[in-house]
């Protein structure tokens, strides 16, 4: 069960009190009306799924009830940074961006098994 | 012209919990939800007769009323006293929304020295000393419903709930109170 | 007299204290403290269990929880039964019934023992390569027999009776494990003023002290330190110390489980104690002091009762003062298995011998040894043992193949050295890392805030174990933002530094492919079922793990992983670093399910949410139905009346009269603020902005997809304020929906959203009658058509309260939607039935609701949608706004599959037989007599009997409905064929004059 | 390859064994296969078996990043069933059905295939309303699956508690008696050992870390931990990870990778006779050959490649089991873990061409992708070898989330796969 930082409560709360939103900085098109079945479907249907940094959004729904979005690692787990909704990405030194280029060794996530 | 019609609170007179952590319902009070923006806080505060607390788990207290920060733009005002929260509302002129919440919550106290640890039992806050002391309030979870839980004493807790949660919550801190109390 | 195998003045039971207990129906005395397995070795009793596969006779291996051979079932009274529980581990109480597991008739004689006459059929993974001729045999006769076969225990067949506690817990410094250096980390970290939780698997603190009897340590011997200790820190404010607490699993963020068992050592326990409890611990840092597990030593038949890890033995002789033989083998490849064999000599135990595998032992208990008489074997190795029920004898030969001899003992001590315990190193996810000198996985990357100390660290000797435990105890401490205290001491002293140590199979598991050398006791896996499994190709230790099953049984390999990986690695020739490590997964030792689940059962399982007037409902005789978390009225049988029966009477009723309902569970959500029509008008497919204070309007919500999500009824209180409804099952979704879209999309919009829905206890009046029922109760609100048409809303008084009085129908005739604070519904509803009844009208429920409903043609949002349906597809594509340019879902709207022909429109069905009414769920198709699989053209979803229009009605969602109006079609059932005519929707008062009535 | 049988069984057993070749073959890679699938699970080297037995496409890779099976073939319950709604989808499960029947003679590899039926319980009037859609277009297609009544249902699973008094009383259930469970590593092995016999490459320990591709777009091989490997074509089939072996090749999916958890209890003599679901109460459940109870779990809501999930998952599904069986309350928990799935939006899953021409996908199987294992490997081996999907997977293809025409089972039923 994940330790969460709420940038509004400014604590760390216990997991239950929220709810993932999905993908953070995906913006509705403001002329969504208007635009093509491709581009619909990049922006309702695919996502990049990161092995490693992800900025995601969460809810704290059982808690102040703001969405806010977090950066994490999702081979870790662990977080980087938690921000408030309408805050850009935050600059994370020393964090490499998620890239299929360099892929996570399979002991990272497997345990020592080969 | 009929009788006007008799209250029902959703717990009636139940009592449960252990001599460490006496589990009771509270009685009726007016409650609101009021959602403001800061530059509304000033006049809300003036209309409603206290400071609106503006730091997480805040909460301010002045005759029989009480203000708990529920989030950045969100309060939970508890009358005792059963005052009409609404009216006082409609007197301030500043942006806000005020909502009746008086008959969707309701309260169960939890007092005692184990009162703390019967909570325990169901909610995953943090309710050490000097995390959660006396005056602090939040909304979190206690099992698997929604609460606010707010510290009005040294032993003493309110769990504020939704009516229709209130038998399981008062169930779960019952069961809490016994083996917290043992 | 508590076991003929009691030594006097040895161990630190009391003598006086006992407990009586059976086991397989013998009746036996024990010490309070003892465990089963203490208990029945004082008894003489070594077999005690049947191993898995072949029925082995097993007797006891260990004196902790990696215990893989003595399983019992333990009863205290017929539903408080608990199977395969580690006879180590389980502390005798007065009246316990002890039963031995997989066996028949009886655990002396078990006719499974035959399997391993036949082992050599059994080999690893034999199943996989028979039992598939003739195929139909596998289901029938193979599989049950394996299952038969298989399992441990008997499961549980009653409801447990017992009930089970929780607890969340915070602290700055958990530590795991209360041995010397768990409860040296505490102390640091105590005396430092950190919140500390100190938890330990035994009922007492000591761990490794409990056996190891010389150790001194601040001048006491060690146990009694320990115990001190451990009442030192139980006596300050900042700490919790728990016994009988094991942790169970490591998880994110440094959230650990804790098992706390409180009264399965108890005779009688109060009723008021659960019987475990559950802590969820969040701590800021963990110290883990787990401590390490001896292993045995892999030879042939290194199995049979008797044959036992060398610190148990002397767990049962130094603290439940239990001798375990009377002439003691010990097979060893270090030094501490010699301590067994000093202790044991010391009282007055005959050492037959001591068989060291290595060649050049610790100068020091070799002295120690030749001191006390006792013959050591140097290079030599046990090859082999004798005896059924026991061992009788062990074979021993110099390495290289020298000749053997036999010599008679009747209990044999084994030490192939100390494992240490990284599992919850390992479940915290940080990496292990191999140590080639000390051929030990120990811990290497860490992954969360933690740190390892003591001998599961790898740290040898007493007073290093102390030094870096009060090192990490303070470091943690000052890491979580603790200043006081003084710097706490401690000095250790031990006889012995233990040094040596083996890993996969000795001499004599021999390289034969028939020999049973045991790596895996439970499972018997032997050494040469992982060479076999190395020779099919399983070249990885998860492959050869699943292959074998090695480690995969109830102990979860805490003996056997490092033999099977050693073992393993001499076959491939690689080094074990290259084979790796199984993933370590929780939970440490089993949990039962009471324990996880605590106070999650019958009313406390999942709240069920009931209505303000639920109790008048009950007293009216209201049958109720789950419609999500909330119980509602379903339907109101009078005396004699079945279902039908009621559902058509209040079905005419309210048509006729008027019918009264709950309706509180519909979601309700205050939209308020300036904006409120803008943000509703981007919620919604329809317009709200030419919504007039006072009035109400039916609204669809869409999923940005396109798809139906939702709908209800909105009233406009004022310019600035609507009250907006939700389906019963979707207000928590479409709160969350609309608070999304609020927060992140259109920050802008000055509104708050705020649930309402158990603010309002909610009483639908309906029927002609319905103004005549509530007019006298009404102040303030003019019920006439024209001041308060059909659509609208009022807020007045009702009975002397406040209420929102919507007009409004969802049965098609005229009535009223009475929404007053929840705690005066029943008392409302009460001043309502008081006027209802004596005019002819009735309550009704869900079941009539759905059926006036359907008559009018009005849809349920997840009965008669879907998560696959368009507002067209539903009939009510007039609520989707064409003016509007933007709202939720507008372009997915657009999107080709949804605006195609042929797509599934909702329509009603009328049966040729208007007898006969359809099934709900029911497939349609236009040709009956087609082969399977056949084109299904839609579904029935919603059908009922209507007593109103004397026929059955249905509606469906049918390919291209729209246009097949008149048409035949035909819903195949298994027994017969319903042909339907398509029609429209609407099956009573078209014109929808009753809604004015 | 030697054939399995009783009688080789026992030929062994008189001579200690010893006579057992490798079940498959560790081949260095060769410079370039006219095939290379990525991810040695079941559907990945499924679709190779049917390649070199169906296709005669031998010259095929399957690589694998680590120990083949050791993906989500050998972390799940083992659920087989196909009474799903959809025609798409009723007609791969039922395709696979059909395959599991005769797996183990087809590949003379015991999977173990159990027909012990699949029930699913009803719990209320929507519930019921739901799984009779189910029932009928089953019927309908050729599949079956059954309507019980309460005490049916308890008729054919004993412990279950069928009290009105329950919290969630059980109003009927659906039943599929060819539903059951098979052994998860032996259907990797098995197709590892039929495709190795066929001269297919199993290369394990080999790690996709790009995919090459010409100038033409097209794909021409993929760069591995042991070295450049030529490939005509790419099917990628690697679970949890599609997601991250398609990014390398520039095509973006609809999915979201998350952990899915389940536990096993200890071994205990045989108690459940079949496989239960409850969808109101999420919980699965059914007993191994070894006893132990086997429960899926749900899923952790956040996106993770960690094969671990949070406690508060498990105790949730344990609440719903001890809430159907309360006997099953003084029962343990012996060992619990995670695998990683991939979601798709409507839960169905992706079998089919991409924009990149010679690179076929084959992925978010979610939660039921291994009911679905030799139909999915079928099928997948006819896509790669035609270069088109095969009729019964026409609906699973990509371009569905662009027209809108989803296979929404999860919608249509809210029945968890």
């Amino acid at each position: 069960m994940l330790l969460i930082y709420c940038p509004y409560c400014e604590e760390e709360r216990s997991e239950l009190e929220f709810r993932h939103g999905g993908d953070a900085h995906i913006a509705r098109p403001a002329n969504i009306a208007d635009i093509t079945d491709e581009a619909f479907q990049d922006y309702f249907f695919l996502r990049d799924n990161p092995k490693g940094l992800i900025f995601e959004r969460w809810r704290h729904i059982h808690g102040c009830g703001r969405f806010f979005n977090a950066a994490r690692d999702t081979v870790s787990d662990r977080f980087f940074a938690s921000y408030k909704a309408g805050e850009p990405k935050p600059d994370l030194p020393g964090v490499a961006p998620a890239s299929e280029k360099t892929v996570e060794t399979y002991e990272a996530t497997e345990g020592n098994a080969q | 012209m009929a009788d006007t019609a008799l209250r029902l609170p959703p717990l009636g007179l139940r009592h449960g919990g252990s001599a460490a952590a006496r589990v009771t319902p509270a009685a009726p009070a007016t409650r609101l939800s009021l959602r403001a923006g800061p530059e509304a806080l000033d006049a809300l505060s003036a209309a409603f007769g206290l400071t609106l607390p503006t730091r997480p788990k805040g909460s301010a207290l002045a005759n029989g009323r009480h203000a708990l920060w529920l989030g950045p733009d969100e309060w939970l005002l508890i009358d005792e006293n059963e005052a009409d929260l609404m009216a006082v509302a409609a007197g301030a002129s500043a942006l806000h929304s005020a909502t009746d919440i008086s008959h969707r919550n309701t309260a169960i106290l939890v007092s005692g020295p184990a009162a703390a640890g019967a909570i325990a039992s169901a909610c995953p806050l943090d309710l050490g000393n000097a995390i959660f002391p006396v005056g602090a309030a939040a909304r979190t979870v206690l099992g698997k419903i929604e609460i606010v839980l707010f510290r009005s004493g040294e032993e003493d807790y309110r769990v504020e709930c939704w009516r229709s949660f209130a038998p399981y919550a008062f169930g779960l801190l019952s069961e809490g109170a016994e083996d917290a109390g043992l | 007299m508590s076991g003929a195998n009691r030594i006097a003045g040895q161990g630190r039971l009391t003598p006086a204290r006992t407990a009586r207990f059976t086991f397989d129906g013998v009746s036996y005395e024990a010490l309070a403290g003892d465990t089963v397995a203490s208990a029945l070795i004082a008894n003489g009793v070594h077999l005690v269990g049947r191993s898995f596969k072949y029925h082995r006779p097993r007797g006891i291996l260990s004196a902790g929880a990696e215990e893989p051979n003595a399983l019992v079932d333990v009863a205290r009274d017929a539903a408080r039964r608990q199977p395969n529980v580690r006879a180590t581990v389980q502390e005798v109480f007065d009246g316990m019934k002890v039963e031995s597991q997989n066996r028949w008739p009886s655990l002396s004689f078990d006719i499974g023992g035959i399997n391993d006459f036949f082992s050599p059929f059994f080999a690893a993974g034999f199943y996989y390569k028979t039992f598939m001729w003739p195929k139909a045999a596998w289901e029938k006769l193979y599989e049950p027999f394996i299952r038969r076969a298989a399992g441990l225990g008997v499961a549980p067949t009653e409801a447990d009776p017992d009930h089970y506690a929780s607890r969340y817990a915070y602290c700055d410094v958990l530590v795991v494990g209360a041995g010397v250096a768990g409860l040296s980390a505490a102390l640091a970290a105590a005396e430092a003023g950190a919140r500390v939780i100190l938890c330990d698997e035994q009922p007492e603190a000591g761990g490794a002290l409990h056996f190891d009897t010389s150790v001194t340590i601040d001048g006491k011997p060690g146990y009694d330190w320990a115990q001190a200790t451990a009442a030192r820190l139980a006596a300050m404010e900042n700490v919790t110390v728990l016994s009988r607490t094991t942790a169970f699993g490591y998880y994110n963020h440094n959230f650990v489980g804790l098992a706390e068992r409180v009264t399965d050592h108890l005779a009688r326990p109060d009723r008021k104690l659960p019987r475990e409890r559950l802590w969820q611990v969040r701590a800021k840092r963990v110290i883990l002091a787990t401590g390490s597990i001896e292993r045995h030593m892999v030879f042939a038949n290194n199995d049979r009762p008797g044959i036992m890890l060398a610190s148990a033995a002397r767990t049962y002789l130094n603290h439940f003062g239990v001798a375990v033989g009377r002439k003691v083998g010990v097979y060893t490849a270090n030094d501490s298995a010699y301590e067994a064999a000093f202790d044991l000599k010391r009282a007055g135990v005959t050492v037959a011998a001591i068989v060291d595998s290595r060649d050049k032992p610790g100068e020091a208990v070799l002295a120690e040894a030749r001191k006390l008489g006792i013959e050591v074997l140097t290079g030599h190795s046990v090859v082999n043992t004798k005896g059924h029920r026991r061992v009788s004898s062990m074979s021993v030969a110099r390495n290289g193949g020298g000749a053997a001899r036999w010599i008679a003992v009747d209990a044999l001590l084994m030490s192939a050295g100390w494992t240490p315990s990284v599992h919850l190193f390992s479940q915290s996810r940080g990496k292990v890392a191999y140590d080639a000198a000390s051929g030990r996985f120990l811990p290497g990357t860490y992954a969360q805030d933690c740190l390892s100390v003591g001998s599961c660290n790898g740290t040898d000797g007493l007073q290093a174990t102390i030094e870096e435990a009060l090192a990490a105890g303070e470091l943690m401490a000052r890491a979580t933002g603790n200043e006081g205290g003084a710097k706490v001491e401690l000095s250790g002293e031990n006889a012995f530094e233990w040094s040596g140590g083996m890993a996969g199979a000795g001499e004599g598991a021999g390289v034969d492919t028939t020999v049973k050398a045991f790596v895996d006791f439970q499972h018997d896996v032997c050494a040469k079922d992982i060479r076999l499994a190395v020779r099919e190709g399983m070249h990885s230790i998860e492959h050869i793990k699943r292959f074998t099953t090695t480690g995969m049984a109830t102990d979860q390999g805490k003996l056997s992983n490092i033999h099977g990986l050693a073992i393993a690695s001499e076959v491939l020739n690689r080094e074990i670093p290259k084979i790796g490590l199984t993933t370590f997964r929780a939970p440490y030792t089993p949990v039962t399910f009471g324990t996880l689940i605590s106070h999650s059962r019958g009313e406390l399982f999942d709240p069920a949410r009931k209505t303000p007037m639920h109790a008048w409902e009950e007293a009216h005789g209201a049958v109720f139905e789950d419609v999500g978390n909330w119980k509602r009225a379903w339907y109101y049988p009078r005396a004699g009346e079945t279902m039908h029966d009621a559902v058509n009477r209040e079905c005419r009723t309210v048509r006729e009269a008027a019918g009264v309902f709950d309706a509180s569970t519909l979601g309700k959500i205050e939209v308020v603020g300036p904006d409120a029509a803008t943000f509703l008008n981007l919620m919604y497919t329809n317009a709200w902005d030419t919504l007039k204070p006072g009035r109400c309007r039916y609204g669809i919500m869409l999923r940005e997809d396109g798809f139906v999500y939702d709908d209800g009824v909105v009233g406009r209180l004022a310019e600035d304020r609507f009250h907006v409804t939700t389906t019963t099952g979707g207000a928590p979704r479409v709160m969350h929906h609309m608070e999304d879209y609020l927060q992140t999309e259109f920050p802008h919009l000055k509104v708050w959203l705020t649930s309402t829905t158990e603010q309002w206890a909610v009483i639908a009046v309906q029927g002609p009658k319905a103004r005549e029922i509530i007019a006298p109760l009404v102040e303030g609100i003019d019920l006439s058509n024209e001041a308060f048409p059909h659509m609208s809303v009022r807020e007045g008084k009702i009975c002397g309260v406040p209420t929102r009085l919507f007009r409004m129908s969802f049965t098609g005739e005229a009535g009223y939607e009475v929404n007053v604070p929840a705690d005066y519904g029943q008392a409302v509803l009460e001043a309502i039935w008081a006027r209802a009844e004596p005019l002819g009208a009735c309550a009704y429920g869900t079941e009539t609701m759905h059926v006036l409903r359907a008559e009018k043609g009005y849809i349920i949002v997840g009965q008669d949608t879907d998560g696959t349906v368009t507002p067209y597809d539903a009939g009510v594509g007039w609520a989707v706004s064409k003016k509007k340019t933007d709202f939720v879902g507008i372009r997915g709207l657009k999107r080709p599959d949804l605006v195609k022909e042929g797509r599934k429109q909702l329509v009603g069905l009328l049966t040729k037989d208007p007898t006969v009414v359809l099934e709900e769920g029911a497939q349609i198709v236009a040709d009956p007599n087609q082969p399977k699989p056949m084109t299904m053209l839609g579904h029935v979803t919603s059908s009922y009997w209507s007593e109103n229009c004397g026929r059955s009605i249905a509606l469906a969602l049918v390919a291209g409905g729209q246009a097949r109006m008149g048409q035949t079609l035909y819903v195949p059932m298994p027994d017969r064929t319903i042909a339907v005519e398509v029609s429209d929707m609407v099956f009573i008062d078209k014109e929808g004059g009753r809604l004015n009535g | 390859m030697r054939k399995y049988s009783v009688f080789a069984v026992a030929r062994e057993a008189m001579r200690g064994h010893k006579g057992w070749e490798a079940q498959w073959a560790s081949p260095e890679p060769r410079k370039e296969y006219d095939v290379v699938i990525v991810g040695a699970g079941g559907h990945g080297l499924g679709a190779a078996y049917y390649l070199a037995k169906e296709h005669g496409i031998t010259n095929v890779a399957v690589i694998e990043k680590g120990w083949l099976g050791g993906g989500n073939t050998g972390r799940n319950t083992t659920i087989i069933r196909s009474n799903y709604l959809y025609d798409e989808s009723m007609d791969i499960y039922e395709h696979s059905l059909k395959l599991w029947e005769g797996l183990s003679q087809d590949l003379n590899y015991n999977v173990m295939y159990s027909p012990r039926g699949v029930m699913m319980l009803s719990h209320n009037v929507h519930d019921k309303q739901s799984f009779q859609r189910h029932v009928h277009a089953n019927r309908l297609h050729g599949i079956d699956n059954e309507w019980l009544t309460p005490e049916q249902a308890k008729a054919y699973c004993p412990p279950l508690d069928i009290s009105a008094t329950a919290r969630y009383p059980i109003n009927g259930a659906a039943l599929q008696r060819r539903g059951g469970t098979a052994r998860h590593d032996a259907v990797a092995w098995g197709y590892a050992r039929a495709a190795s016999d066929r001269g297919v490459h199993v290369i394990q320990n080999c790690e996709v870390k790009g995919i090459r591709r010409g100038q033409d777009g097209a794909v021409t091989g993929v760069e591995t931990s042991k070295g450049f490997i030529g490939a005509k074509k790419i099917g990628v089939s690697a679970s949890g990870h599609n997601s991250v072996i398609m990014a390398m090749a520039d095509v973006k999916l609809p999915l979201h990778s998350v952990p899915l958890q389940a536990l096993v209890s200890e071994p205990m003599k045989p108690i459940f006779p079949c496989v239960v679901m409850s969808n109101s109460v999420h919980a699965y459940i059914s007993q191994s050959d070894k006893g132990e109870l086997v429960i899926g779990a749900g899923t952790d809501q956040y996106n993770s490649y960690s094969q671990t999930g949070g406690l508060q998952i498990i105790t949730h599904t344990l609440d719903a089991i001890c809430e159907l069986f309360p006997m099953f309350r003084r029962v343990k928990m012996m060992r619990q873990w995670g695998g990683i799935t991939d979601n798709t939006p409507d839960r169905s899953a992706i079998q089919g061409v991409t924009p990149v021409p010679n690179l076929f996908v084959n992925c978010g199987w979610g939660t039921g992708g291994f009911k679905a294992t030799p139909g999915s490997a079928h099928l997948f081996a006819y896509l790669i070898a035609r270069g088109e999907p095969h009729k019964l997977a026409a609906g699973l293809t990509l371009d569905r989330f662009r027209t809108g025409r989803l296979i929404d089972e999860a919608a249509a039923a809210a029945v968890a796969h």
